[in-house]
């Protein structure tokens, strides 16, 4: 599973992409597996995940056909 | 309602006034953020901002939705700037136009609150003492 | 705070842009009123407005004392045009820029409320059935 | 004394400047003296007086010297 990392995420991962190990099945897993691979993730004030261009919330399935992004908080304006 | 959106390095107030321009309105709010050359008291050098700019556009898109469901405005604009800015350089312009004035202050003022809130951009600060945050 | 004020028979909105640009305020908020092209869905062919300029000009600056009285805005453009204006036209332009944009939106909207409801200037409009009110 | 007359104001007396009789001392009174003697100002939702550019109680003196001006309901923007 392939995601998108932005802002700060990017800045912490170091990578603007990266390939995620088979068996997250979920948004949550997903954020699971991320703050236990990277505990700085834990400073932000928020963590959320987008599926296919939307926020997706923690129950939601993923699979390796989707695009998912990780959202640290946003900052624009 | 039409709407105007726009995710580029270079983006005008002109081309958002242009957009929302109609004889058969009597009011538009225009809202601009610029770069400012001090956070907290910090001299700053620049900015750069990054988006995803497909979600972005969406949830610009999303924000544009909700306007049109709550007040009556004919137009909207909403444009973000990307890449490196410098202060004084245009970073947002989110600009409504409808007949009435009291809900163009409104809608525009939800419009950028909002986008601030959860349209997927970031900016990093660049810090004339060095830092980058 | 820094003012212009301005009553002439031609105004535009660039050059309240230009008066409140500055590199230390991140916010700007600009209303334009512009002549509709209908009233309450009659046509409107033009409207004249008048002036009582010097008190006009005595009142307008009165707002913009409020306006610095009440929030931390750095810089306020108020013009006004007089004579004969078609549909599309620029009527008003209300500007203000500040360090943060809540203010600055307070502040417009309450400098264009106040404008209409205190400021000696008089409109007639001219619809297109022949009547003039 | 001299007054100048703006807006609907001057539509009502056909004139833009007018002068008053002698014994007006007051911006009431003065409003009376225009109430009489144009009727249809009372039709107006407000009818203000300026006195040297700027908005007068009726308590407030007027004398010849003053800069004096009718101002009907505002409707600039």
């Amino acid at each position: 599973m392939n995601v998108m990392l932005f802002g700060v995420a990017k800045d912490i991962a170091g990578v603007a992409r990266m390939q995620l190990p088979e068996g997250i099945a979920t948004v949550g897993a997903l954020k699971a597996w991320l703050l236990a691979a990277y505990p700085a993730f834990e400073q932000l004030n928020s963590l959320m995940i987008a599926v296919n261009k939307a926020y997706a919330a923690d129950t939601q399935a993923v699979t390796t056909t989707d695009e998912i992004a990780i959202i640290p908080p946003v900052s624009g304006g | 309602m039409d709407v105007l959106l726009k995710i580029e390095t270079d983006i005008t107030i002109q081309e958002a006034l242009d957009f929302i321009h109609s004889p058969a309105c009597g009011g538009e709010v225009v809202f601009t953020g610029k770069v400012r050359n001090d956070t907290k008291g910090r001299s700053v050098d620049k900015l750069y901002y990054e988006a995803y700019k497909d979600m972005a556009l969406l949830e610009m898109q999303k924000i544009a939705d909700d306007v049109a469901r709550q007040w009556d405005i004919k137009k909207i604009a909403m444009l973000h700037a990307v890449g490196d800015k410098l202060p004084g350089e245009v970073a947002v312009v989110v600009a409504v136009s409808s007949v009435h004035r009291g809900i163009a202050f409104d809608a525009c003022e939800y419009a950028i609150d909002t986008l601030k809130a959860t349209v997927p951009i970031w900016k990093k600060e660049f810090f004339s003492d060095g830092e980058v945050k």
